[in-house]
């Protein structure tokens, strides 16, 4: 599609990241003519950023244990150091491979990209270098950045935010992490494996907070015995540099001291200045207000992704903008059902979920509804061999479907994609437990849960 | 998740997606004869149940 | 249950591997008095020589390879070998472990638990340490041996069999692997990590021959790229022992030398001599046969695991117990899909797969009625991040359910959880393309796959 002054986009997108690439390439697929604005690089913070560095990261982290206890299995090996160069350049060949992949993709589809910092014009354009770029719809992509609060400078130094963390050249010899979400819990998870003294401080009672209690605890318990450091309900209440790093004080009277602060508060969402205000979308603190259908207020315009106040997660940014552009191709669309996306902590152990709490469920079904199991990975033969401890738990609506499925343990993540087909399609346990899993498999234990749960636990105690 | 979700499965079929699909069609599943393993209702059951309805 | 001379048990198992194990502990859990009879250790093969400490070996392997590999991900450290002694001591903690456990479950679901080789004595009867077991049920779950053929004589030194393979208590140099199924080629993946110089001699034109052809090719293209030697088509004619070693000579001429012959051509069941035949029950070279709730001709008489000629795996034998035992106790039983049991060779890289081969299928369906797809796991993060290779293939009758899931690459035997759903539930392509998968992860290409095959691919070219 030539990008002249005349042409008039189906849909002209705003933000390459998760949401507004798949929007692009699912639009182009459908036939329409797409425009797709980045002002940095195609894949947003997600490839470039986020999941995929971190999880890079986290894998370089898991050899550096492996190679450490090597000899539990058997195997001679010195482990010396982390080569923090040599972690980045893996790291940077990951994300430069899928880089590639990526634009191949989009150049394929025949997407117009445009190189440039965007900014909505009309209800149906976007200026871009000078130029209007023209659309029937328009998708407003924008993501997210890094959210601080107020007091806490970010200096990119001694106070840092991820975006630093992934591309700090050195390892520090300790570190405080504010906010013990995914974010932070990632990180803490890195640094011990690379050798760093860490202490998380979180506000909230529990560590990953969103997750059902039940993973929250086996995650403290697992970080307790990896020596990673936590304050729970202490809430920052300053910062001050000192001769070599950085003094952090809550109020709750605490004083810690590390080499660095990397500040995991959580993100906010990017619309400031970039015309949405003005052209009269409805918006509530920064975030771009949608309805199930990802429709603004404004008829021509959508928004996904991190923008708007939905889970901040890549492949949700995927779904929405699939939805969307299949909305705007005239596809007839389901609305998505947030508590069936899967979540996954790829920390040291993963914690994986999908569904409801059991707390939710309580509150949705009542508690007299609400049936749970839990299944010891300990009767589990591979998470043996793995060395790794966790749980499988299983929320249920009495004598009807499981609505909840949160595990912890090594390599538990893999195991969220089999969670959420028996969350999404409302699978009975015994729908699953007829079905006898591979042995000796991670995913024996999701069965051994299930069996269990039909009331014929087969290697667990009744 | 639909409060449907927590309704009891009387009738044996062979996955939750035939549970749904026949829930979608406002089919119900004690008309439908089954012809899978045990007289387990399958996927092709209820395509056919929901094609021509059982009088 | 006391085991006096007077009683009769619902039910009398002969063999406590997993078919004899997993039917003792359902029927026991149902309300059946239930004996079962072991001559050597419960949880036979599988636990103790088979799917547990191959596994386990399997796994040093992977953390050897790792540390080998670890500078590519920026961690440094020096492989200085394999401890053998160390390997063992790991392996067999994992299994003390577990059967430790299942004695555990064993006792507490109150199973009679009488050691010693048992003989079937009636159709409803057997004999053990001189005394005689009565039940009004017998299931006979003997288990198989490997098995060798004429010329080729185990000698447990420099011609071994899986048995002696798991306890050699050196590394040789070399080793030929005498076929090239699914525990040819762990071996094979666990002694080249271990630094052996590994040939597979296989009869059949590919290595794992029962899976999709597909899966096959990536895997012997992996081999060849880990350095392990195979011939393929070579059937074996003889072998002689050479003054340090052994020499195999195949039909088209090869002439290989090693250090040992590990003998991996398949097993038979044990069932000779054992009083099946003088009780009536029909049998078929070894084996015995049964229809598809487990039964034997003998009314009273049933057989689960290896012993009947179902696929062999321990999987396999837990469903086949627990149907058994179901039936016993009266409940409605369903047959086994057998398709639909998900098979794992978990060598590196892994092969994984349910349901139909694309030729099976063809055979089924017809060739125009049948649909394939292949996603390359080049293009799923995750897998980037593992560095490892492989594809996923998917085979659908046409606008139907999808019948086929075969996959290659590392850890990718855990996704057969989620593509035993699928397969076993009947879904069709665009139920699972619907469902957004967690990214990063390596489930995220089973969802990839799907959404390709569905005509709406996401991460990959259309
Ligand atoms: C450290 C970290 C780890 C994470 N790990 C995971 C994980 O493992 N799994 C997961 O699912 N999610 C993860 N996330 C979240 C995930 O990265 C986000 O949910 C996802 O990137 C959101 O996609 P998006 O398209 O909404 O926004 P973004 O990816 O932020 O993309 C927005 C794009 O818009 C561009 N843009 C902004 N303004 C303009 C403008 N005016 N003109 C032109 N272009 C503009 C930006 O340059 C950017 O490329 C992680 C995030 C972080 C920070
Ligand atoms: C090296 C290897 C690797 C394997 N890996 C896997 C894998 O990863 N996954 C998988 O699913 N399968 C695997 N298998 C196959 C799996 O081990 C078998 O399918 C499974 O053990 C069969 O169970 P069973 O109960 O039928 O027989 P067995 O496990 O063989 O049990 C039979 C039991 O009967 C006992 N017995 C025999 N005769 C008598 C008698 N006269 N009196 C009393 N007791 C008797 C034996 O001592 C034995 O304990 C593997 C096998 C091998 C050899």
């Amino acid at each position: 599609m030539a990008n002249d002054a005349s042409t008039v986009f189906d849909v002209v997108i705003l933000g390459g990241g998760s949401g507004g690439y798949a929007a692009a390439l699912r639009g182009a697929q459908l036939g329409l003519s797409v425009a797709l604005i980045e002002k940095g690089e195609l894949g947003g913070t997600c490839l470039h950023r986020g999941c995929i560095p971190t999880k890079a990261l986290l894998h370089a982290a898991e050899v550096a244990d492996e190679t450490r206890e090597a000899a539990d299995f058997g195997v001679l090996a010195t482990f010396q150091g982390i080569d923090i160069k040599g972690v980045h350049k893996y790291k940077d060949d990951v994300v430069a491979g899928l880089y590639k992949g990526l634009q191949g993709l989009v150049a394929s589809r025949k997407v117009t990209f445009i190189q440039g910092e965007g900014r909505l014009s009309s209800q149906t354009s976007v200026d871009v270098n000078g130029q209007r770029i023209e659309g029937r719809h328009i998708v407003l992509a924008t993501g997210s950045v890094p959210r601080s609060i107020p007091g806490l400078d970010i200096d990119g130094d001694r106070i840092i935010s991820s975006d630093h963390a992934l591309k700090l050249d050195y390892i520090p010899k300790s570190a405080i992490i504010l906010g013990g979400g995914v974010i932070g819990c990632e990180f803490a998870s890195v640094w011990k494996s690379f050798g760093v003294d860490v202490t998380i401080v979180e506000g909230l009672p529990h560590l990953v907070p969103l997750e059902d209690e039940n993973s929250s605890k086996l995650l403290e318990r697992a970080f307790r015995k990896r020596g990673i450091k936590f304050e729970l309900k202490s809430r920052f209440s300053g910062v001050e540099y000192t001769a070599e790093g950085v003094r952090v004080s809550t109020e709750n009277g605490k004083s810690i001291e590390a080499d660095v602060l990397l500040v995991a508060i959580g993100r906010g969402p990017v619309s400031t200045g970039l015309g949405y205000e003005e052209q009269g979308v409805a918006m509530d603190r920064g975030y771009v207000l949608v309805d199930e259908y990802l429709r603004t207020n404004v008829p021509t315009i959508s928004a996904v992704g991190d923008l708007v106040p939905t889970l901040q997660l890549a492949h949700v940014g995927f779904a929405e903008g699939i939805l969307v552009a299949e909305r705007i191709a005239g596809l007839k669309v389901v609305p998505i059902d947030y508590d069936g996306i899967p979540r996954v902590t790829y920390s040291n152990p993963e914690v994986a979920s999908v569904g409801l709490t059991e707390a939710k469920a309580v509150e949705q079904y009542g508690k007299e509804k609400v049936v749970t199991l839990k299944y010891n990975l300990a009767g589990n033969g591979k998470s043996k061999i793995l060395k790794t401890a966790g749980e499988i738990k299983l929320v249920q609506v009495k004598d009807g479907a499981v609505v909840g499925v949160h595990m912890v343990g090594a390599r538990m993540g893999e195991q969220v994609g089999e969670a959420q087909l028996i969350y999404n399609w409302e699978a009975l346990p015994a729908e699953v437990a007829q079905l006898i899993h591979a042995h000796p498999s991670q995913s024996e234990a999701l069965g051994e849960a299930h069996l269990a749960l039909a009331g014929k636990p087969l290697h667990a105690h009744d | 998740v639909a409060p449907a979700a927590a309704a009891p499965a009387v009738v044996a079929v062979i996955s939750p997606l035939v549970r749904r699909i026949a829930r979608e069609h406002g089919l119900d599943l004690a008309q439908v004869p089954g012809t899978g393993p045990d007289g387990l209702i399958t996927r092709r059951d209820v395509e056919r149940a929901i094609e021509r309805p059982v009088e």
